[in-house]
């Protein structure tokens, strides 16, 4: 369901279409991944930094950031960009991290030698970002970061370990959440700017999900030195400057962000779709009324999702500013989970054949995607975590630790 | 194209604000009470249904304007949007308002589609203060008009009613009925006053405190051709197009109250406290109530877009409303169950309030069909 | 599923039979409510009274009690007493707060005197009996009572506040966990038994109910003296008295306590026969398959729920002792509930209709019914302290308190 | 009459504790680890799907005598009962054990139900240490046999089959296929050894790292009559009746590999430590967990009701295997979803044993029908 676009709005629109038209890249040798964070191989990078770089010359890329900073300096172009990659189905924007969380707390919190100096490559795509949040005793926790930062005259010194980093084995640079003070588990934080390539003292390592796929990682840091101008906002700020990374996250899981990928809207086509053609009985999964039921209990749940979003956006039909953005990422996931494991008892016996089988229905995307969604569900504060701060921020209750 | 703010603009949010201003100062919760709630023996037992209706509120309410709302202009209504009436129906629901106020809402939507001159000479009634309902459900419960147990046969003066119509909202508020009778020639619907000789209307006990319901009897009732809203055959058609917008008014009343369920419950959970916590502090409690939100807000989100899209004459209106339905269907049954079991040993008696809205939210599940009824007719749209 | 019976229970399973056949009592003047704790008039006490006194009588009640108290003195003949009454559709015994609660507890923990006392004119429902655990502030939180035994010699005198005390109204005796210390939660409570008819300072108020009837009472203790022989157990063993009560009413919640009345089995029986007979669109609500998916379900959780009854007394398929003694409760009280609501799903517009209109399913058993559930889904500890319960005492997880 | 233990005496107590105690000591998790989830680009990518079995530990198993545990006596079995198999499948089900064991068993009870000399002549094959599976699923993936793809025809010198079945369970581990082939007289069962001439396994790419599943096709593959299982038109039949035990047998699985998700999970949230609390203090951990013990219970005591219905006759014992299935199947949709999710980012690795489980349940909620499917069948038979 499109939105009134403004004239402007509508002759961008109208430029993403022939442009995307005209520039559809063939695609690579060997299958993309679903997501952007799970890209392991150095053929899907290069193909895809150079696709970036295309849709940045073209516009299509950081619409909406101040041109001194190598941005558009549009208002609201950028979710149509999106809306167009996507209908496009063009491949997805690799340097997610950097575009969905790095820029956005960089604009918010950097000085502006910071905004010059990390925005440009950035949106080219020249950069790519990872993101260092979480660790191996954390979990959820983000706050208890143990990660050190020592201050050494004009230097930050790193020791320590973070996990669930996407992208780091392509990354030139990590946005990190680290501990200079064990006073306060909160003020004791700070945020830095740190390299991850060629760095002495920097080891990435790929983690295996439980898809046999690679795509995030453990980075450890062992007396890295960093300059002060890399910290990100004033030192005990950390906490502050992270909630501005996450919460772009959450928007992000809008599913704009990601520029290409089937996204919600495909998923939902897809399944209806996989039903009507999956033979079950004497006719198909579609005509089974209790898993069209199910179909479309998911069907009016990804409606409303994008009506909320709507919705979010109307002053008058929104109770509580944080209430509609901090649902983004809970509801989001689940659909994705929830979705995929629809279409996996739509495929029924064949659910059991997986990517690499020619038989597979969607070439084994149900399982692969069921498998993908606990990424998701757990990545950047669990379901749990995200009913808590909704419990806690939106409705006022006690907090539950 | 659909408005990015589902043409919700400063009129609708200004007759919103004014809505809330009026039912929280007018008629709050312990208002609601007295007048649903007091006796719980006369609530349930009394030989005949108690009718808990303030008939000076609801002349209050009609001063106000919100019969009118959604009557054109050229029959002398204000002739505002759906996404307007929607929020009036929400904040009905918020306040689980005793009235005929959404039946009248609903007659007033199925009369702008028949178009007709009877239609018209109707809509000028509930402009003057007249409240309306459908008579249109049979024995069987079925929402199709096709399936109503009333017949219309020609006679010499008009048109005769016989049969017995169900499930009739509110039909001891009303002036007036628009029923639809079936004949050869198909679905016709009528306007019959609802004291109109041959007209009997026999009072259901109901669980929901908050609204009255009767099987309304038609002998022999003559219609006169002017009160004849559409034609035979025309009735069934308008019902149609008049769905989506049944739907969204029934939804944006569930959405409301479920809004209130959520904040009650909330509410206690924050004050109130065991195992030296707040109730709050477990998330037995908390996940479940911000699953109540979540819920709320994907079905009240469904209803604005339908409305928005009934406004813009978009041929998706009913997937949309259908699916508001569904949503806000379940959402309430959930925030009911919810809303009783979070309260605990107080949530189970009578005198808090929280059964009140529950009784009104099993009633409104079922209203023009559950989830599970639309989700079905969605299978086929879909 | 009848178990197999040893030839003395073949015989009194058959006396059973021939007893209730030729004994079944004529239906009192108004229509009796669906659970003996929610009796309210005196016509249905009187009625209900001398039926349990017969069956007793009979040696239908107590089978398994040594004689010496009043009991049968046999061995595994009460659950065949109370299978013949709930297959005869018998009224059911009106004394079940004495039978389910006060009983087990008087034989575990009572002395000689007090088991020769109270015992027989229970079994005999000559004396009514109720249970006063719950308090307005304390909710689920039982360890938490504030009602005061301030010891006076060889008295004791009783100031406080019961709620949710079923039979209040006709009971003799109540069985009351009170407070003798404040220095532990725990071990500052003491059981007592209390009188409750014509006893100078106790005020019984009924309470109403969401279904708009009563069977509840609040029940005040002003000042009541009761006498040092009236405590059961020892001072300050409060707490793990309650234990055996509680446990023994989860018992009950198999639906042996209950005697008659529809208990799961009927429920279930009565959902599909309601399914098969309630008209939708142009067949029946059974044809609906999302419906009758969902009645399929419920059938299920019965039946489960009946074989967990049934593995939980076959020692080698048991894990753990309270794995499944402790699940009874939370399952039967949710299954109960569940099935309510689909009842009300299947009979659509008509389930608006309640009890006094006739032209209401099953009577307006349904809304009725789901309405009431939350009694039990409530009273003797909510289903999620029932989770506690399991989690923590099954599972050894951390407690959430 | 039904005995109250479900005939779970002394000899099943004592066979299920040797087989807990033998797989918990020769094949611990991480044993299984390394034999199924060594290497993620071997496990997935390999051109030919990795067989994952460990031969050895099979001709233990042999020894043993389990699968020659439902063999009758006078085919020189144990003739052992239904519940005792049950148990023997549970235990594997917890050890998540990569064998033909369970198609052997389902094969027996196939096998006892055609009762023929060519049924006897396999069972004592089995008994001698042949695995077995059944070839009885088309390529849609239906599980009623009147579906096969294969067909039969009579030739001078026996009887031809010819098409391919799918969903074959564990096809590169056993010695021989009970093929469901049809003809114009109805379905037949025909023992075909794995190396028979016309024979090709084509093994399947499949999420399961415990298993190995294959499509396998019969290209004019010649049956003698010593071969038949159960003649054209009585096959179906035997199949039938031998659905409640090969519904047991995977329900029995399923709920002793769930019983592992939930003491890995639960022992996860008693050690685990996050927001200074084991994770078990926080009730939107414990809960689900006590969940999924609930529902374990359930599906497990209706698994040991359905194999004492079949011990004892019972004409009930489809339906409560099919409810068994169900039960099962949804509580290890259940338990499969919240173990990895409340192991947390942990869970989400390939290092974490939880997705070794996670895939054998996923592959065993499907077989032979999944919830939904056993639901509608229930549906004909309440």
């Amino acid at each position: 369901m499109a939105k009134k676009d403004t004239p402007e709005q509508a002759d961008f629109r109208e430029h993403c279409r022939r442009w995307l038209d005209e520039n559809r890249p063939a695609p690579p040798r060997t299958r993309l991944p679903e997501l952007a964070i799970e890209v392991s191989s150095e053929e899907h990078r290069e193909y895809l930094c150079a696709w970036q770089r295309k849709c940045y010359e073209a516009g299509l890329v950081a619409c909406d950031y101040p041109s001194e900073y190598g941005g558009g300096g549009h208002d609201g172009f950028q979710r149509i960009a999106n809306q167009e990659m996507g209908r496009a189905q063009v491949p997805f924007l690799i340097n997610v991290i950097g575009l969905g969380m790095a820029a956005p707390t960089i604009l918010h919190h950097g000085t502006e030698e910071q905004k010059r100096n990390y925005l440009p490559p950035l949106f080219a795509a020249d950069e790519i970002w990872c993101q260092g949040f979480s660790e191996p005793g954390a979990g959820s926790d983000l706050a208890s970061a143990k990660t050190s930062a020592v201050r050494d005259g004009d230097n930050w010194i790193l020791n320590g370990h973070k996990v669930w980093t996407s992208l780091a084995t392509f990354a030139k640079w990590m946005i990190i959440l680290a501990r200079h003070s064990n006073e306060d588990k909160y003020k004791g934080l700070t945020y830095f700017i740190t390299p991850v390539a060629d760095t002495p003292g920097v080891t990435v390592r790929p983690l295996i999900k439980i898809t046999g796929g690679t795509g995030f990682n453990e980075v450890l840091f062992e007396d890295v030195v960093i300059p002060d101008a890399m910290r990100l906002d004033d030192v005990g700020k950390g906490w502050t400057v992270a909630m501005t990374t996450l919460l772009h996250e959450r928007g992000a899981a809008e599913g704009a962000g990601s520029g290409g990928g089937a996204g919600i809207e495909g998923r939902i086509d897809g399944l209806i779709e996989l039903a009507k053609k999956t033979p079950r009985g004497r006719a198909t999964a579609w005509d089974d009324a209790v898993l069209r039921d199910r179909i479309v209990q998911i069907a009016i749940r990804a409606a409303g999702l994008r009506q909320m979003a709507r919705r979010g956006r109307v002053e008058g039909l929104v109770d509580h500013p944080m209430r509609l953005p901090l649902q983004g990422k809970v509801l989001m996931t689940e659909l994705m989970q929830d979705a995929a494991a629809v279409g996996l008892e739509i495929t029924g016996a064949h659910g059991s054949l997986y990517v690499q089988d020619e038989r597979a229905p969607h070439g084994g995307d149900w399982p692969l995607a069921y498998l993908n969604s606990f990424g998701m569900t757990i990545a950047a504060g669990t379901s749990e975590i995200q009913r808590n701060i909704l419990g806690e921020r939106v409705l006022g209750m006690a907090k539950s630790k | 194209m659909q408005p990015r703010d589902f043409g919700f603009g400063e009129d609708e949010k200004m007759l919103r604000d004014s809505v809330r201003k009026f039912l929280s100062d007018t008629f709050p919760v312990d208002k609601l009470r007295q007048l649903v709630a007091g006796d719980h023996v006369e609530a349930y037992e009394s030989k005949t249904p108690p009718l808990n209706y303030d008939v000076n509120l609801w002349k209050q309410i009609v001063d106000l304007g919100w019969t009118a709302l959604a009557v054109p202009e050229q029959a002398g209504g204000v002739g505002m949007k759906m996404v307007a009436v929607a929020a009036v129906a929400e904040e009905a629901g918020r306040a689980a308002l005793p009235s005929p106020l959404l039946p009248t809402l609903v007659v007033t939507c199925v009369l702008r589609e028949a178009g007709s001159a009877g239609a018209n000479k109707a809509l000028e009634r509930i402009v003057g203060g007249d409240a309306a309902t459908m008579a249109m459900t049979n024995a069987q419960g079925s929402w199709l008009p096709e399936d109503t147990d009333v017949g219309a046969a020609d006679a010499n003066d008009g048109t005769r009613l016989s049969g017995t119509a169900y499930f009739v909202q509110d039909a001891r508020k009303v002036g007036f009925f628009i029923v639809a009778a079936s004949s050869a020639a198909g679905v016709g619907l009528y306007c019959v006053d609802a004291d109109a000789p041959g007209v009997t209307i026999h009072p259901d006990h109901i669980v929901d405190l908050t609204r009255d319901q009767a099987h309304v009897e038609f002998a022999d009732v003559v219609v006169t051709p002017d009160a004849v809203i559409a034609s035979p055959g025309e009735g069934s058609d308008a019902l149609r197009r008049a769905t989506p917008a049944m739907l969204v008014i029934i939804s944006a009343d569930l959405c409301g109250a479920a809004e209130w369920q959520l904040q009650t419950t909330a509410e206690y959970a924050r004050v109130r406290s065991q195992f030296d916590h707040p109730l709050g502090f477990f998330q037995a409690v908390k996940h479940p109530i911000v699953n109540m939100m979540i819920d709320i807000d994907r079905a009240r989100s469904l209803v604005y877009a339908a409305a928005c899209e009934i406004d813009t004459g978009e041929p998706s209106a009913e997937i949309t409303a259908r699916m508001a339905k569904s949503a806000a269907a379940d959402t309430a049954a959930f925030a009911s169950n919810r809303s009783v079991q979070l309260h605990g040993g107080i949530g189970f008696t009578w005198e808090c309030d929280v059964h009140i809205y529950f009784k009104r939210q099993m009633h409104n599940q079922m209203l023009y069909g559950d989830g599970i009824y639309q989700r079905a007719a969605l299978g086929a749209l879909l």
